[in-house]
C-alpha cells in the first residue's frame, strides 16, 4: 500500500481499533489517537522531504507509480492517489494539527474521550482525502466524512450555549455547498464520459480527474459549459473557504467548537475549500476560471474589509478570531483569483500559515476557555500573569496573525499582495494592503483586553500550562510558524512547483479569451517557468 | 417447466404451514421455539436461492415465472429482510396475549408471496403474489387487536390498499384490453415490433398500474396511509412493511419498467410520470418528516421520502439507473431493519415511541446508539456509509438525463433536509440528557444482528464493490439501453 | 574581504542569539540574562568596530552587498543578506554603541523588576531588528525589519503589561506604525511594479543597489525612468510614509509622547537614539529615489520644519520629564528631517549621530533622576537634585548644552550643517524661512532645556522621596555618553574649521546620488553667520529660561495668561489626539457595528429564514393527514387524477 | 378517464355475435360500476358500506376483463377474474374482521371512530 493511501487508512483503522478498545481505558485511548496522528505526521513530513530534495519531479515520478484501482467499474470509481507540491504543503499542514489537536485533546477532553477520538480520527481521515485523491466521488466521499464529525464534535464537545444551532448550521451549510460543488462534478463526469465515448462508444465512464482533465485539454468542454461548471464548482467549494456572504457557518461554528475542533475547522477544514478549486476547478475548467476570476477579486475585498470590521465589533474572543479567519480567507481568495505564480503561491502558502497560525490560537484559546468558561472579552484580562507561558504564545500567534515579519503569514500575504498587483489588481492589492492595518487593531485589542491590563483575582486559580504534554502541541506549531517564516523558500518553492502547471492553464484561457476579445492580456503577469503539461495519461 | 425453481417459495410456504400446525401442540410458554423455526426457515430459503438449479435462472409456467439476476437479488434480499424481522420479533411477540403462532405463519406467508413478487412475468400472478403480501399485512397491522391504534392502521391500510388494488387491477384491465394478453412475454415482444404505436388506453393501464404499486412503495399519491399505519402497527410488522412489502412494490415497477421500458415510445411516457411522482414523494416524505415527534412517525415520513430517491434511479430508466435502484434498495434493507431494530428495543425499556424518549442513548446503551446513529446517517447518505453510495449512484443516474436534471436538484435540495431531521434524532442521542436511566436489555442475537448490520454497513460504504457486483449483473439482465438517452 | 560578510551577519544575529537564549534557557535566572543579552550586544559592537576600521580604511563609495536568495516565486526574487557601507557601519556603530550603554545601565535600572529577562529578550530582539534595517540590502527586508521593530518597540512600551496606560500607548505605537507601513508597503510595490511596467522583468528589483544603478543611469533607462517621475516620485513619498510613521514626523507623531510610558532605557534607546532614527536612515539609504525629484524634497523638508517647531512648542507645557525629552526629541527628528528635504543627508546622519549620543544621555540622566525620586517623574515634584546626584546633573547638564547646540559640543557643529545647508538651499521653495524656522527652534530648544534643567536640579526639593546618587552601572554609561555626546562634533568638522572639510561627510558620499541641478547644495561650508546666529538664539533660549525659571523676574503665570489661548492649545498639542480618537471611535467603531448589524440581522437572517421556511412547509404537510379516512382516500384520488391528466395532457 | 377511442375493438370476430353491444359498452359499464364504488368509498362513513363499494370497485375491473376476455376471443381475462373473486373474498374476511375488532375496541364502526393517529 502507497503511503498516500497511509494517510487515511492509519486514522481509519486507529478509529476502528477505538472501537474494540473499552471506553474505561482512556490512557490507552488516547496514546492509540496520538500514536496514530504521529504516524501521519511522519508520512506528511516525509512527503515534505521527498518534494524538497527531488522537487516535483520526484512527486510525479511517485504518483505515478501509484496504480488506480479500480473500485465500482461500471460506474467508473477508482481509488487512486497523487501528490503535487500544493498537497504536500496541505498534507503537511493537516498532519500537524491533527497531531497537535490529539495532544491538546489528550488532556482537554474527559468525557467520552473514546467516541471523541474516533470521531476526531474519521475527520483526519477525511481531510487527508480530500487533500489525496484524484477521484471526483473519493474527492466528495472524504469532503463529506470530514464535514459530518464536526457534527458530533461540536454538539457533544462543544460550549454549551450555542453547540446545537451552531454544529447543526456548520453541517448543513457545508453538505449544502458540497451539493453545489457535486452538481458541478456530476457535469464534468458525463462531459468527460461523452468524450471518451468519441473515442470508443463501449468506453465506461470515469470519475478520474486525469480523464477529466485529458478531455478538457483536449477542448472537450465548451466555454459556456466550462463558465457553468466552474460557476457551480466554485460556488460550492467556496462556501467552506468561506467566501462572503457564504461564510455565516463558518463563526459560530469556530465559537462552539471545542478547542481542537476549532483547530481542525479553521485550521483545516477551511482549507479544503480553495484546494479543490485550485485541484478540481482550475484545471478542468480553466476558461470558466479565466471567466469568473475578476469577480471573485473584488468579494475577496468584502472578505478581508468586511471580515476585519465585524470582527472589530465582537465581544467573543473566539468570535473574533473566527471573523478574523474569514477576514484572512478573502487574501487566499485574492491570491487564487490573480492567477499569477505569485499570488496563487502565496493563497496556497497562506493556507499553510494560516492553518497553523489559527490552530494555534484556538488550541490557546480553548487552553483558558476550560478554565475560565468564559469567551467574553470584557470578563477576561490581565491572564498573562496567571498564565505567562500561554500569554507569550498567544502573542506570538496575535503577531503572526497581523501578518508581522518572521512569521509565515508575513511571507504569505505578501507574496498574495504581489500576485495581486502583478495580475493588474492593482486597487485590491491595496485594499488588501490596508487590510493588514484593521487587521492589527482588533486582533491587539483582544490580545491587550484579554491577556493584558490589570490582574483579576477571580482568574488566579486558572493555571498555566505546565509540562511537555501540555505545552508541547503550542510549541511545535510556533516552531513551523517560525521556521517558515524566517526562511520561506524551501516551503514556496514546494508549493510552486506544484502551482506552475495549475496557474498555465487559465493564464492561457486568459490569453485566448484576451486575442478573442481583441484587448491586451492582462498586463504585466509572466508565465511559469514550466509550462503546463498535459494531464494525459495512458489508458 | 421446472418447479424446483420455486423451491424458495416453496420452502416458505412449507414452513408457513408447518408452524401453523406445529402451533397448535405447542404448550403456551415454548411458542418462542417458532421463532427459531421461522429464522431457519428464512436461512433455508436464503439458501435455497443459491441451490443451482435456482441460481441458474429460467423460467416456469409456461413463462408466467421468471427467475433472472434481479429475482434472485431480490429474493434474497427478502430472506434476510424476514430473518431480521424475526430476531426483532421475538420478544415483542412473546409481549403479546395471544395469536403468537398465527404472527410467524403470516409473516412467513407475506415473506413467500414477496418471494413470488420477486419472479412475476405475468399480471395474474403479480395481482395474486400482490395481495398475498398486502392481506397478510392487513392482518399483521391490526395484530393488536385490543390496540384502538393496531386496529385503526389496520383499518385505514385496508381501505386505501383496497383501493389501490383495484386501481391497479383495473389498469391491468385496460392492458389487456389493449393488448390482449397478460403474460409479460407478448409485452416485450410486442413493444420491441417496429410496428408498436402506443395507444392511449395502454398507457393509461400503465400509469394506473404504477400508481397502484405506488401503495406498496409508498409513492405519492398513494402515499396517505403510510405515516399513520407505520405509527399504530406493531414495530416489527412496521419494519416488515418498511422494508419487504416496498421492496415488493419496486421490484414489480422494475419489472413492468424493464417489460414496456424497452420501447422508447413508452420510456419517454413513462419518465416525466415517474418523475414527478419522484418529485412530490420526495418533497411530501422530508418536509413531512421535520416536525414529527414520534420516532415510527417520523420514519414513516422518512421511508416516503426513502422512496422518492429510489424513485429517481427507476425514473431515469437506464441500466446504470436500475443498478443503483437495486444498490439502493440492498442499502436500505440494512439500514432501515437496523433502526427499527433499535426502536423495538429501545420501545421495550421505555414503552415510549417518543423521540425525547431517546435522549442520551448514545450514552445510555453505546451499541444502540452506534447502530441508530449510523442508520439514520446511512439513510441521510453520508460516507462512509452504504446508503452514501445508494444514493450517489442514484443521483447520479439520474442526473445523466438531461431533462432529469430538475429533479436531482430536488434529490440535492432533500438531502439537506432529510439531513436535518435525522440529525435531529441523533442530536437527542448524543447531545442532550438522558431522560430514562432504565438500560434496555438486549439479548445476544440482537446485538449480534446489530453487529453484522452495521458492519455490511460500513464495509459496504467503505468498498461498494462487493455490492454493486451483485446489483450491476442483475441490471444488465434486464436488457435496458446502457446508456442515458 | 571575506570576513565582512562574517562581521554582518555576526552584528545582525548575535543579537537574535541573545533573544533566542534568554526565552529558552535563561528565563528563571535573571542575572545571567542580563548578561547573556549585553554579551550579545558587545558582540555586535566588536564586529561593528572591525567592520568600521576596513571600511572607513577603505576609498569613498566602498560597498558589498552580501545576499541570499529568502523567497521567489514566478519572476519575482525577494533576496536577503547584509550590505556593508559606510552608511550602514555609521549607523552600526550608533545603535551597536549607545545600545551597549543601554544594556549596561538597564541591569541597575531595571533591578528587582519581574520582568526582567523579558525585558532584555525584549531588548535583544530590538537590536537584531534595528540592525536588520541598518544592515538590510533590499527594500523587502528593510520592512520586515522595519516591522520587527514596531513589534519590539511595542512589547516594550507595553512592557508594564498590567498598566492600562502602557498597554494602550503600546497599541497606539503599533498602529500608527502600521499605518505608516501601509504606505510603504503600497510605495514598495508600487515602485517594484511601476519598474516592471517599464523596463521589464529583468531590471526589477527590490536591491538598493540595483534601484540605485536605475536612478543614476543617465542613458537609455535614465531617460525612461525620466518619463514616469510622476509615478515614481509618489512610490517615494509612499515609502517615506513609513519612515514619517517610524521618525514621529507630523501628523503621525501621537504615538512617540505617549511611548514613555515605557521603562526609560527603553525611551532612550529606541525612542530617542536609534528607532524613531531609523526613518532618517531609510531616507539617506534611498536618498537617490529622492534627489532627481525637488518637489519630493520640498515634501520632506517642510516636514521636518513644521514638526520641529511645533514639537518643540509642545515641550514648554510639559511637566513630565521624560515628556519634554521626548517634545524635544520629535523637533530634533524634524530638524534631521528638515536637512533631508534640504538635500544634505550627511548633516542629518551627522545630527542623528550626535542627538543619539545626547539625547541618550538626557534620557538615562532623567532615568537616573526619576529612579532617585523613587519613579517620580514630575518636574513640579523635583528640583534641587544638584548637590544630592552629582553625576546625574553635571552629565545631564552636558547634554543640554550638547541639545541647546552651544560651542563647542557636539551639537553645535551638527545643528550648524543643517542649518547651513537649509541657509543656502535654493532649490525648496521657502527655503530661507525654513532657515529662519530652524534658528527659532534653536532658541526655543535652548529654552525648553534651560527650564527643564532648572526646574529639575535648582530651586529647593519640591518631593518627599530621599533622592541619591544612583550606582555606577548607571553613571559609567552617563559619563561615556557624556564625554561622546561633547567629542562627537569632531565626526565631521567643516571645512573653514578642519582642512580638508567634513570626514563623514566625504565617507558618505556614496549617499547621494548627484543631478545635475543638485551641485553643491550639500557641500558642507562653515558659515560664520549660520554659526553666531545659532549660538545667538541658543543663549538666548537659555537666558529666557532663566529668567522665567531661575530667578523669576518674569512671572511665568503672567505670560500664560496673556497668550492663554494659544497655552490652551499647546496644553491640548493641537488636538491631534482628540481627532485621532475621534476617527477611531465614531467613524471606525460605527463601520463595525454596522457591518456586525448586516452579518447578523441580514445574512444569518436570511439563512435561519430559509430554515425557517423549510419547516413550516413541513408543519402544513402534516396537517394534510388529519387522521379522517375519508381526507386521505380524496387526496389519494385527487392524486391519481391530477397526475394521470397531467401526464395524458402532457403529450 | 373512459372518453377513448374504440377504433382497436373494430377487428373482433366478436362483434357480429355481440349485435349491437360492442365491448366499448360492457367497458363503460364496467367503469360506471367503479365509479360508483368509488362514489360510495368517498362518501360514506360506514365501514361495512365502505367495504360494499370496494367490493363494486373490484367486480367493475372484472366485468372489464371479462369484456376484453371475450373480445379477444381468449380466456385469460376470465381466468383472472376467478383470481380476482378469490382474492376478495379473502380480503372481504380479512376486513370484515378487522371492521369487528374496531367495533369491540370503539363500539363503533364508523370512520370518524378512526382518527386517533393524525399528523
Amino acid at each position: 500500500m502507497d503511503a498516500l493511501t497511509l494517510l487515511v487508512v492509519v486514522p481509519l483503522l486507529a478509529a476502528g481499533l477505538l472501537v474494540l478498545v473499552p471506553a474505561t481505558s482512556e490512557k490507552l485511548v488516547r496514546w492509540t489517537a496520538i500514536t496514530a496522528s504521529g504516524i501521519t505526521l511522519g508520512i506528511g513530513l516525509w512527503f515534505f522531504r521527498m518534494a524538497l530534495t527531488g522537487g516535483e519531479a520526484a512527486l510525479t515520478e511517485y504518483t505515478a507509480a501509484i496504480p488506480r484501482r479500480t473500485w465500482v467499474e461500471s460506474v467508473g470509481i477508482s481509488w487512486s492517489v497523487g501528490v503535487d507540491g500544493m498537497s504536500v504543503a496541505m498534507l503537511l499542514l493537516n498532519s500537524l494539527v491533527l497531531f497537535a489537536g490529539c495532544l491538546v485533546s489528550g488532556h482537554a477532553i474527559q468525557d467520552r474521550v473514546k467516541e471523541y477520538f474516533i470521531l476526531f480520527l474519521a475527520l483526519g481521515a477525511g481531510v487527508f482525502g480530500v487533500f489525496i485523491v484524484k477521484d471526483m466521488f473519493f474527492l466528495y466521499f472524504a469532503f463529506e466524512l470530514a464535514v459530518v464529525p464536526m457534527y458530533l464534535l461540536i454538539g457533544c464537545w462543544g460550549s454549551p450555549k450555542d453547540r446545537e444551532y451552531a454544529a447543526m448550521k456548520l453541517t448543513l451549510y457545508l453538505t449544502a455547498g458540497a451539493l453545489v460543488a457535486l452538481f458541478g462534478l456530476l457535469l464534468l463526469y458525463f462531459e468527460t464520459w461523452d468524450w471518451l465515448r468519441l473515442a470508443d462508444p463501449e468506453a465506461l465512464p470515469s470519475f478520474h480527474l486525469d480523464d477529466v482533465f485529458a478531455a478538457s485539454d483536449d477542448g472537450a468542454f465548451g466555454v459556456g459549459f466550462q463558465k457553468t461548471a466552474f460557476a457551480l464548482l466554485f460556488l460550492g467549494f467556496a462556501t467552506i473557504i468561506p467566501m462572503w456572504p457564504l461564510h455565516t457557518w463558518s463563526p459560530i461554528g469556530h465559537a462552539a467548537a471545542p478547542a481542537a475542533g476549532s483547530m481542525m475547522h479553521a485550521g483545516v477544514l477551511m482549507k479544503l475549500g480553495s484546494f479543490a478549486v485550485l485541484r478540481v476547478a482550475f484545471p478542468a475548467c480553466p476558461e470558466g476560471a479565466a471567466y469568473w476570476l475578476p469577480w471573485v477579486a473584488v468579494i475577496a475585498m468584502a472578505n478581508i474589509i468586511y471580515g476585519g470590521y465585524v470582527a472589530m465589533a465582537q465581544k467573543d474572543i473566539k468570535f473574533v478570531i473566527g471573523f478574523s479567519s474569514s477576514s484572512h480567507m478573502g487574501y487566499t481568495l485574492l491570491g487564487i483569483a490573480s492567477v499569477t505564480v505569485m499570488g496563487v503561491s502565496g493563497a496556497v502558502f497562506l493556507m499553510f500559515a494560516h492553518g497553523v497560525m489559527t490552530a494555534l490560537t484556538f488550541g490557546l484559546i480553548g487552553f483558558f476557555y476550560d478554565q475560565t468558561h468564559s469567551r467574553y472579552i470584557p470578563d477576561l484580562g490581565g491572564l498573562a500573569q496567571q498564565m505567562p507561558f500561554v500569554g507569550t504564545c498567544f502573542v506570538l500567534a496575535t503577531m503572526a496573525s497581523a501578518g508581522v515579519p518572521g512569521f509565515a503569514n508575513f511571507a504569505s500575504e505578501l507574496m498574495v499582495m504581489l500576485g495581486a498587483w502583478e495580475a493588474g489588481y492593482e486597487v485590491q492589492a491595496v485594499i488588501a494592503v490596508f487590510g493588514v492595518v484593521i487587521t492589527a487593531v482588533y486582533l491587539l485589542r483582544a490580545l491587550a483586553d484579554v491577556f493584558f491590563r490589570a490582574r483579576k483575582e477571580r482568574w488566579d486559580k486558572i493555571k498555566d500550562a505546565r509540562g511537555p504534554f501540555q505545552r508541547a502541541p503550542f510549541v511545535l506549531l510556533i516552531l513551523v510558524l517560525l521556521v517558515f517564516g524566517m526562511y520561506p523558500k524551501p516551503m514556496t518553492d514546494v508549493i510552486k512547483a506544484g502551482v506552475e502547471p495549475i496557474v498555465a492553464k487559465v493564464q492561457a484561457a486568459q490569453d485566448r479569451i484576451a486575442r478573442e476579445t481583441g484587448e491586451a492580456p492582462a498586463s504585466r503577469r509572466t508565465a511559469p517557468e514550466t509550462p503546463a503539461a498535459p494531464a494525459k495519461e495512458e489508458r | 417447466m421446472n418447479p424446483i425453481l420455486l423451491l424458495p417459495e416453496f420452502v416458505a410456504v412449507a414452513a408457513a404451514l408447518g408452524v401453523m400446525l406445529y402451533d397448535l401442540w405447542l404448550p403456551k410458554d415454548r411458542k418462542a421455539v417458532l421463532c427459531t423455526v421461522s429464522m431457519v426457515a428464512c436461512v433455508a430459503v436464503f439458501a435455497a436461492t443459491f441451490v443451482p438449479a435456482v441460481a441458474d435462472g429460467g423460467t416456469a409456467f409456461g413463462g408466467s415465472y421468471l427467475v433472472d439476476g434481479m429475482a434472485l437479488l431480490l429474493k434474497r434480499l427478502f430472506a434476510i429482510t424476514a430473518l431480521l424481522v424475526f430476531v426483532m420479533s421475538r420478544d415483542y411477540v412473546e409481549d403479546l396475549p395471544r395469536g403468537r403462532g398465527e404472527y410467524y405463519t403470516l409473516c412467513l406467508l407475506a415473506t413467500s408471496g414477496m418471494l413470488i413478487c420477486a419472479s412475476v412475468n405475468d399480471f395474474m400472478s403479480l395481482f395474486v403474489a400482490l395481495e398475498v403480501v398486502t392481506v397478510s399485512f392487513f392482518v399483521l397491522v391490526a395484530f393488536k387487536r385490543d390496540s384502538t391504534k393496531s386496529v385503526e392502521a389496520g383499518l385505514k391500510m385496508l381501505v386505501i390498499g383496497s383501493i389501490s388494488a383495484a386501481l391497479l387491477l383495473y389498469g391491468i384491465a385496460f392492458i389487456y384490453g389493449a393488448t390482449g394478453s397478460v403474460f409479460f412475454a407478448d409485452y416485450r415482444a410486442l413493444v420491441e415490433a417496429p410496428d408498436f404505436v402506443l395507444s392511449t388506453e395502454l398507457l393509461v393501464g400503465i400509469l394506473l398500474v404504477f400508481l397502484g404499486l405506488g401503495f406498496k412503495t409508498s409513492a405519492v399519491p398513494m402515499h396517505v396511509w403510510v405515516p399513520d399505519v407505520y405509527e399504530g402497527a406493531p414495530t416489527p410488522i412496521t419494519a416488515f412493511l418498511s422494508v419487504g412489502s416496498k421492496l415488493a412494490g419496486f421490484v414489480l415497477m422494475l419489472r413492468i419498467l424493464e417489460v414496456f421500458g424497452r420501447s422508447g415510445v413508452v420510456a419517454d411516457e413513462l419518465t416525466p410520470f415517474l418523475a414527478l411522482i419522484a418529485a412530490l414523494t420526495l418533497f411530501y416524505g422530508n418536509l413531512g418528516a421535520i416536525p414529527q415527534t414520534n420516532i415510527k412517525r417520523l420514519m414513516g415520513y422518512s421511508s416516503i421520502g426513502q422512496c422518492g430517491y429510489i424513485l429517481l434511479g427507476v425514473a431515469a430508466a437506464w441500466e446504470t439507473g436500475i443498478s443503483a435502484t437495486l444498490f439502493y434498495m440492498t442499502a436500505y434493507v440494512f439500514t432501515n431493519l437496523a433502526v427499527f431494530t433499535v426502536i423495538v428495543y429501545v420501545a421495550r425499556s421505555t414503552k415510549s415511541h417518543e423521540i425525547d424518549d431517546y435522549s442520551g442513548l448514545a450514552r445510555r446503551h453505546p451499541l444502540l446508539g452506534a447502530a441508530m446513529t449510523i442508520g439514520l446517517l446511512s439513510l441521510a447518505g453520508v460516507p462512509p456509509i452504504l446508503g452514501f453510495v445508494g444514493k450517489f449512484l442514484a443521483i447520479g443516474a439520474a442526473f445523466a438525463r438531461p431533462e432529469l436534471q430538475w429533479l436531482v436538484v430536488c434529490g440535492l435540495i432533500n438531502v439537506v433536509v432529510s439531513m436535518y431531521y435525522y440529525l435531529c434524532v441523533i442530536k437527542r442521542m448524543w447531545i442532550k440528557d438522558a431522560r430514562h436511566p432504565a438500560d434496555p436489555a438486549v439479548p445476544r442475537r440482537v446485538k449480534i444482528a446489530l453487529v453484522v448490520s452495521m458492519i455490511v454497513l460500513i464495509g459496504g460504504g467503505l468498498a461498494p464493490q462487493l455490492v454493486e457486483k451483485m446489483t450491476a449483473p442483475a441490471a444488465a439482465q434486464l436488457g435496458l439501453s446502457k446508456t442515458p438517452r | 574581504m571575506a570576513n565582512l560578510e562574517l562581521y554582518g551577519y555576526v552584528i545582525l544575529f548575535a543579537p537574535l542569539v541573545a533573544t533566542v537564549l534568554i526565552t529558552c534557557l535563561t528565563l528563571k535566572h535573571k542575572a545571567l540574562s542580563g548578561w547573556v543579552a549585553i554579551a550579545g550586544m558587545l558582540a555586535a559592537l566588536t564586529a561593528n568596530a572591525l567592520m568600521a576600521a576596513e571600511v572607513f580604511s577603505a576609498e569613498p563609495g566602498f560597498t558589498r552587498v552580501y545576499e541570499i536568495e529568502w523567497l521567489s516565486a514566478g519572476s519575482v526574487v525577494i533576496p536577503f543578506g547584509v550590505q556593508v557601507d559606510a552608511l550602514s557601519t555609521l549607523m552600526g556603530l550608533v545603535v551597536t554603541g549607545v545600545g551597549s550603554c543601554i544594556f549596561i545601565f538597564s541591569v541597575g535600572y531595571m533591578k528587582g523588576e519581574e520582568g526582567y529577562s523579558r525585558y532584555f529578550a525584549c531588548l535583544s530582539l530590538f537590536a537584531f531588528s534595528m540592525l536588520g534595517i541598518v544592515m538590510s540590502t533590499n527594500l523587502i527586508q528593510t520592512f520586515i525589519f522595519w516591522e520587527l521593530v514596531g513589534v519590539s518597540s511595542y512589547s516594550l512600551i507595553g512592557y508594564y503589561l498590567e498598566k492600562d496606560s502602557a498597554v494602550d500607548a503600546g497599541k497606539k505605537a503599533f498602529l500608527t506604525n502600521r499605518i505608516g507601513d501601509f504606505g510603504m508597503t503600497w510605495g514598495i510595490i508600487l515602485l517594484f511594479y511601476t519598474i516592471v511596467d517599464t523596463l521589464g522583468w529583468d531590471r526589477a528589483s527590490f536591491s538598493f543597489e540595483d534601484l540605485r544603478l536605475l536612478y543614476e543611469d543617465t542613458g537609455a533607462v535614465g531617460a525612461i525612468m525620466a518619463e514616469h517621475a510622476g509615478t515614481l516620485a509618489l512610490a517615494t513619498l509612499l515609502i517615506f510614509t513609513g519612515a514619517v510613521a517610524k521618525s514621529a514626523q507630523v501628523p503621525l507623531h501621537v504615538w512617540l509622547p505617549d511611548a514613555m510610558e515605557g521603562p526609560t532605557p527603553v525611551s532612550a534607546l529606541m525612542h530617542a537614539a536609534t528607532m524613531v532614527a531609523a526613518g532618517v536612515f531609510l531616507v539617506c539609504r534611498l536618498f537617490f529615489m529622492f534627489a532627481p525629484y525637488p518637489e519630493a524634497l520640498a515634501v520632506v523638508a517642510w516636514m521636518g520644519g513644521i514638526t520641529a517647531f511645533l514639537a518643540a512648542a509642545l515641550a514648554f507645557v510639559q511637566h513630565d520629564i521624560k515628556k519634554v525629552l521626548a517634545y524635544s526629541t520629535l523637533s530634533q527628528l524634524g530638524y534631521m528631517v528638515l536637512a533631508l528635504g534640504m538635500g544634505s543627508p550627511p548633516a542629518a546622519m551627522f545630527h542623528l549621530t550626535t542627538h543619539a549620543c545626547f539625547k541618550a544621555l538626557l534620557f538615562l540622566g532623567s532615568g537616573s533622576v526619576i529612579m532617585g525620586c523613587h519613579h517620580e517623574q514630575d518636574m513640579r515634584k523635583m528640583g534641587g537634585l544638584r548637590k544630592k546626584m552629582p553625576v546625574t546633573f553635571w552629565t545631564f547638564v552636558i547634554g543640554t548644552i550638547a541639545l541647546a547646540g552651544i560651542f563647542p559640543a557636539s551639537g553645535f557643529w551638527s545643528k550648524d550643517a543643517i542649518l547651513g545647508s537649509a541657509s543656502i538651499n535654493h532649490t525648496v521653495p521657502g527655503a530661507t524661512f525654513l532657515y529662519g524656522v530652524g534658528v527659532l527652534v534653536a532658541f526655543m530648544t535652548a529654552a525648553y532645556m534651560g527650564r527643564c534643567v532648572l526646574l529639575t536640579f535648582f530651586g529647593k526639593y519640591r518631593g518627599h522621596a530621599h533622592p541619591k546618587e544612583s550606582p555606577a552601572t548607571m553613571t559609567g554609561p552617563l559619563v561615556l555618553l557624556a564625554v561622546a555626546s561633547l567629542f562627537a562634533g569632531a565626526l565631521s568638522l567643516p571645512k573653514g574649521i578642519s582642512a580638508e572639510g567634513g570626514w563623514l561627510e566625504r565617507a558618505l558620499v556614496g549617499v547621494q546620488a548627484a543631478p545635475s541641478w543638485f551641485a553643491g547644495v550639500h557641500e558642507e561650508q562653515f558659515h560664520l553667520s549660520v554659526a553666531i546666529g545659532g549660538t545667538v538664539a541658543a543663549l538666548l533660549g537659555l537666558f529666557v529660561a532663566y529668567m522665567f525659571y531661575g530667578s523669576r523676574k518674569w512671572s511665568i503665570d503672567g505670560f500664560v495668561s496673556k497668550v492663554g489661548p494659544l497655552h490652551h492649545l499647546l496644553e491640548k498639542k493641537y488636538y491631534f489626539d482628540e481627532f485621532y480618537l475621534w476617527i477611531v471611535r465614531e467613524v471606525q467603531q460605527r463601520v463595525a457595528v454596522l457591518s456586525n448589524f448586516i452579518e447578523v440581522h441580514i445574512l444569518r437572517w436570511i439563512v435561519d429564514t430559509i430554515a425557517a421556511i423549510h419547516r413550516w412547509f413541513g408543519g402544513q404537510i402534516r396537517l394534510l393527514l388529519d387522521g379522517h379516512l375519508h381526507r386521505y382516500i380524496t387526496l389519494a384520488l385527487l392524486g391519481v387524477v391530477v397526475i394521470l391528466t397531467a401526464v395524458l395532457v402532457g403529450n | 378517464m373512459i372518453a377513448m377511442d374504440t377504433t382497436f375493438l373494430a377487428s373482433s370476430p366478436a362483434l357480429a355475435a355481440l349485435g349491437e353491444i360492442t365491448t366499448a359498452h360492457y367497458v363503460v359499464l364496467s367503469s360506471l360500476i367503479f365509479a360508483v364504488g368509488l362514489f360510495g368509498v368517498v362518501t360514506r362513513k360506514n365501514a361495512v358500506v365502505i367495504l360494499m363499494s370496494l367490493e363494486l370497485m373490484l367486480n367493475g375491473a372484472n366485468l372489464a376483463f371479462v369484456a376484453f376476455s371475450r373480445q379477444h376471443a381468449n380466456l385469460q381475462g376470465q381466468v383472472f377474474v376467478f383470481f380476482v373473486i378469490a382474492v376478495a373474498a379473502a380480503e372481504a374476511a380479512v376486513a370484515l374482521a378487522i371492521i369487528i375488532a374496531l367495533n369491540r375496541v370503539k363500539g363503533g364502526v364508523s370512520l370518524d371512530d378512526a382518527t386517533e393517529l393524525k399528523g
